[in-house]
């Protein structure tokens, strides 16, 4: 089942219901599972442990060892039995307990998962999904704080998810597990215990490609991933009451496929974009980003597009040089006073 | 050397045996005319081990190899004509040109992939094990790799999984004392790669790869104990390559002597002359047998030859499933107007032109590059 | 248990697996306080091994280890402060407040690290090992790691290589029954780890991890005949950690009666039990051991406590060895004004200003994840 | 020794060589572990065979065994070693087959050589090279033509070299070697045969950080990489002799740190950029550059800087899609036309 048979959120069949993301994600993989008996959960405690972040609570209970199976610490084995079981026709959700060990498993990634469809011109498929949590925050320190949606939007062949609401997390999760092609589901560790109303439904999932305009604005475009999707929408609010700037939000909701026409759109009323995003400056998403807007909107662009990103270190572990380290609210409406340079609002100018 | 199996079976054997050789000299011929591109490696000294190990398995097993692998899909069934086209970079070739030597593929005759990366395979394979598992099915995989690849990181993790979770893989190591250029007791801590089995609880055997009716007999056991008991098992092949690793290996490594040592055990010449005492076989099959390979290789050269190119315009195919127009799959930098790599009849002007320009580069590349002496 | 050595023995054996023990309770206590944030690994029950292992090291042999090695560093004789210190992430600690509990170090007492990457520390033993070997220097480098550790690539990898290369490493796996919440038997294929040497050639030898005598024993046969031979070896010591896997775990995959039945072999009761049976230790010596522990402990939780946070204006320190100002090192983008992410001095007031307000986050941040139950 | 003991290339010690670029590779090898005891060589098949690519050619011979060193297939653990070696004090320079097999390296590269010296805060240094050729063009497929600059160009805590002259490629691998920091050399397969004159002399390093300006010019900014640094200098050729326009040719020579003081200087001058980079486009060389660029000259570009890259697919076996799937000069030319946009030059206006 592809995701055209399926109706878009707004065909909502049942309601709402308040869940936390993890709740949400942990009931788009039972939908699935429940709805598809190729489809399957495997990964680091997934199973007894009810996942390191407890994403996949309660699954083992319902589907049994063989459906929800603990793996061995193998990353890059875990994929590749999951690109091989795709191959035969099941439906893998891989969980690697976060995305810092993916570079463990980036050789599957890569030259298997998102290879293998085109070196074999199409005649296999590798459906898959390969779930990692990732972001800072946490004083998880260097090695386990990382955010690597910037490394693996470059990559052909791979879709690339990073939801920042529950709703999003769940209907993008069934459509990334109905999908054909493999699939990188990112999710940030912070974001797990938000609550938010999430749809219900079987069928109601989020295509691909469908960035969401989280709040209308006329001043400027900002755009924010995954926690940074929150920190945009409340910089801002702060942006309006206290700037008199109307800031327009979207969150992208995949990198892959990526809706540029929606960002476009947007700019070119604005005239002015910030891009947003927790990881790494050098190529990051906001240099892809601002890149493509900038090409494709240069005309309308009344000043640079700017970039709030991560400090350019590994995360400090001490709990105020991580904070110094991530981007926060201030630096967004920074970024925005300086892309408006005092063109609007009553405090312009400075 | 086993029992001699009957008739029609020796036949089959001799005759897989014949057009793999016949295929890989043709190969490395026509990668001296360029005709073939990339790397090249040749499985010449190792036909007993593919075509024995393939000769015992069933329709439904899969088998799963690395970039030494024409003789792999040829002894699977793969039509020469498909392999040769593929070593060629024609649309007819098995991955339509994009895979190349490395990757040969052929989902109907369930030769799941050739792969580039040394020890990539493994995992796979003991994916293609848990499908087979999953669905009750019991078909094996048997999943075929190199002495070098026997030190990789996958190794030791596949094994372990396939061992804990009782996959039905027989994997089965080439050991033909080499992983490039660097000889196996320079590589490897142990050198009976069958012990590697014993960390993971399971079976290891070494076996005689360069004959025939050993692999047979030896590979046949343990996919039926694999079958049955659902244990995965490793099997060690002691073979040889008598070319170099790939087309471009000067093979200041070995000693002309060594190959010829072991040209003495030609799994081809052994089979024949077991065969021709044994009576199962005369000469006449023989000289058929030969005659046979040369006339499908000849054939699939022609068809290789006269084969169309790629279509341009498909670069962007098969790359994903699209499933409707939404967002941007890919982006195409190439030009001042980006696009979004869309595909074939989709694509805007700007895309073909791209493409058609960017081809016509092939024949000047390939003079420069032999002209700089890039690889020499 | 083995021979009970010396006095003078005893009591340093005594005194370090107490210390580990009373500083790891406090360290949870504080991590409960939020005096200490991120994961936490608690190594108690463990200390037999640590101890044991580390006392019969010399002081050129180097250690390395995982992310569970607060009690490591501390039988190294790094100073419980320091220890402490980085675990509240001040500028004193072992380093600097960067690493954190998973990232202890100190070079000084060739405590080479602690690591968060599961396997990780595997090939840096090798390196360490292969610096020895190549300086011509006989110290043998000790890599502790866990029994889920020993499923990972990085294990075969870096066996085959220490073992091929004859490297003066002892591999030594704290087999505790657990990798996170996953029991030996549904992570490994075989249990008994120390048969993972086989495949290497090397001798692989069980020890009792709780008890520290035996331990002492036979790591320190093994460190000898590694030191003589130059070859590696692998030692697998039973033991076990009576606390969750980090502070976080609710431990449902195990029964609360499989911890209360090993902590009847606890390290240091039956250790101090012996030493009284044998009367080499009388009870004074364990009560002053414990009290020294308890004032050990006590003057490091205010050492860390009143040390200073690291500077703020330090974020782009230690990144880089920057030779001279040529070219972007690195660029910080969290301002309109994007700059190098100069180091202390040379940072522009933009960065300094960027840390300041980037830091006064920390509470209002703690707050808001245990109001959002992020971590629950 | 650090480089700022050194000289710069311009003080030439003893005139120059022609050298192909893998002999110069070689004999900047050859001269630092004469120089230093403690620099040595590994990789798979850099002894015996003498490398891949013929890199290490003649080195076993000299230093024998235990210098140079034949690994077994373990990318993850021969950079670990090389990263414990570092850190014990030696200087290791590890040769990964090729950039596409780096992928399987990428943890003992990101969460330890880069990490190392920022978590422990300097109290240890990973002095040590990473060598790797990648690049496509000489039909290796999908596996085996990466370009992964724009992947390395991410991590904070790597240098990252890619020089594109025989020249370059010697003296920047010295001042690797002799650097504290971890490094990424990235080479190109492509360029190992091209003979360049390389200056002699023990001493003669050049330092990270310093752009090379190819070809000055007046009209629009070229920044190429590797072998694309050759496309864009023929491509400049091509626009001054077919429409007169004036390009400015310049190689960063190295990523990590980026000379983007040279860039904008020029930018500044000519008002127009373009990147040629034969990567990924998404997230590219190009996209970083671009974005830098533009958030820093703004207001002196008179177009959207342009982007020359990859096709973003796996690389494809047949030699003609290969070709139809990189980079060329009429891309470039294509691109500068576009950034001009008939401003310049007789032919205007096309
Ligand atoms: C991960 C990886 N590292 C290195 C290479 C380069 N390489 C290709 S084949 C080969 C030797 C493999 O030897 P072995 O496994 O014994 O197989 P054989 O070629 O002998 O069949 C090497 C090092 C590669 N393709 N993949
Ligand atoms: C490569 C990698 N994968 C997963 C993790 C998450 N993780 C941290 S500790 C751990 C369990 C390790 O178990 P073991 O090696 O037995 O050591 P122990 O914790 O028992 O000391 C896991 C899965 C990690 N840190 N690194
Ligand atoms: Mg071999
Ligand atoms: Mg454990």
């Amino acid at each position: 089942m592809s995701p055209d048979d399926a109706d878009s959120p707004a065909s909502n069949e049942g309601g709402t219901v308040e869940l936390r993301m993890r709740e949400a994600l942990r009931d788009a993989m039972t939908e699935e599972m429940r709805r598809d008996e190729d489809v399957f959960v495997m990964g680091e405690d997934v199973a007894v442990f009810q996942g390191a972040f407890k994403v996949t609570e309660g699954l083992l209970d319902e589907f049994g060892e063989k459906r929800v199976r603990d793996t061995p610490i193998s990353e890059n084995t875990i994929v590749g039995v999951g690109v091989g079981a795709a191959m035969a026709g099941l439906r893998p959700v891989v969980e690697l307990m976060t995305v810092n060990f993916s570079l463990l498993a980036l050789d599957q990634i890569i030259n298997h998962a998102a290879a293998i469809p085109y070196m074999f011109n199409g005649n296999v498929r590798v459906p898959m999904v390969i779930r990692m949590p990732g972001g800072g925050g946490h004083q998880l320190g260097p090695t386990h704080s990382h955010s690597f949606e910037a490394l693996y939007l470059q990559i052909p062949g791979l879709l690339v998810a990073c939801p920042s609401t529950p709703a999003d997390a769940k209907t993008l999760l069934k459509a990334a597990i109905r999908d054909e092609n493999p699939v990188i589901f990112v999710e940030h560790e912070s974001l797990y215990g938000i609550k938010g109303e999430v749809p219900e439904g079987e069928d109601v999932i989020q295509r691909f490609g469908e960035a969401a305009v989280r709040r209308e604005g006329t001043d400027v475009t900002i755009v924010g991933i995954l926690k940074m999707a929150h920190v945009a929408e409340r910089a801002a609010e702060e942006l309006e009451s206290e700037h008199g700037i109307s800031a327009e939000v979207i969150d992208p909701r995949t990198l892959r496929p990526l809706d540029l026409d929606t960002i476009l759109e947007s700019v070119k009323k604005t005239n002015r974009a910030v891009i947003v995003e927790e990881g790494w400056p050098h190529g990051g998403v906001g240099a892809n980003l601002s890149t493509l807007i900038t090409e494709q909107a240069f005309d309308y662009l009344d000043a640079p597009v700017q970039r709030v990103t991560g400090a350019d270190v590994h995360m400090p572990y001490s709990r105020r040089m991580e904070q110094a380290a991530m981007p926060h609210e201030e630096n967004v409406i920074e970024a925005v006073l300086a892309a408006t340079d005092g063109a609007i609002g009553p405090k312009g100018g400075d | 050397m086993a029992r001699i199996p009957d008739r029609q079976i020796c036949l089959d054997l001799l005759g897989r045996m014949c057009l793999i050789r016949r295929f890989e000299e043709e190969a490395g011929r026509q990668y001296q005319r360029a005709k073939a591109g990339g790397f090249l490696h040749l499985a010449i000294g190792e036909e007993a081990t593919i075509v024995g190990t393939t000769s015992v398995m069933r329709d439904d097993d899969f088998l799963i190899g690395t970039y030494r692998t024409h003789g792999h899909a040829l002894a699977r069934g793969t039509p020469a004509d498909e392999v040769m086209a593929e070593l060629f970079g024609k649309e007819t070739g098995t991955s339509g040109g994009r895979g190349g030597s490395m990757h040969i593929f052929d989902a109907e005759r369930r030769f799941m992939g050739g792969y580039g990366i040394v020890g990539g395979n493994l995992p796979l394979a003991a994916g293609l094990g848990l499908a087979s598992q999953y669905k009750g099915e019991d078909s094996v995989t048997v999943c075929m790799f190199g002495d070098g690849a026997s030190n990789t990181g996958n190794f030791g993790e596949t094994m372990n999984l396939a061992a804990l979770w009782e996959l039905p893989v027989v994997f089965l190591v080439e050991n033909n004392l080499y992983g490039m250029g660097t000889a196996i007791e320079r590589h490897s801590a142990v050198t009976d790669l069958s012990r590697k089995a014993e960390g993971y609880g399971i079976e290891g055997e070494r076996i005689d790869g360069m004959d025939v009716l050993e692999v047979r007999e030896r590979v046949g056991a343990h996919l039926e104990e694999v079958r049955e008991k659902g244990r995965p098992s490793l099997v060690e092949a002691f073979t040889y390559r008598y070319r170099g690793h790939s087309a471009a290996d000067p093979e200041v490594y070995r000693d002309k002597s060594e190959v010829e040592e072991w040209q003495q055990k030609d799994p081809i010449e052994t089979f024949i002359k077991a065969c021709l005492d044994d009576g199962v076989l005369n000469d006449d099959d023989v000289e058929s047998a030969r005659r046979e390979a040369d006339e499908t290789v000849e054939a699939a050269v022609k068809f290789a030859d006269e084969s169309p190119e790629p279509a341009l315009e498909s670069l962007y195919e098969e790359l994903y499933v699209v499933s409707e127009t939404m967002g941007w799959y890919a982006v195409d930098e190439r030009s001042p107007e980006p696009h979004r790599g869309e595909l074939g009849e989709d694509a805007p002007d700007v895309a073909k032109n791209l493409a058609e320009s960017g081809a016509a580069h092939a024949a000047e590349e390939q003079e420069r590059q032999s002209r700089e002496g890039v690889r020499d």
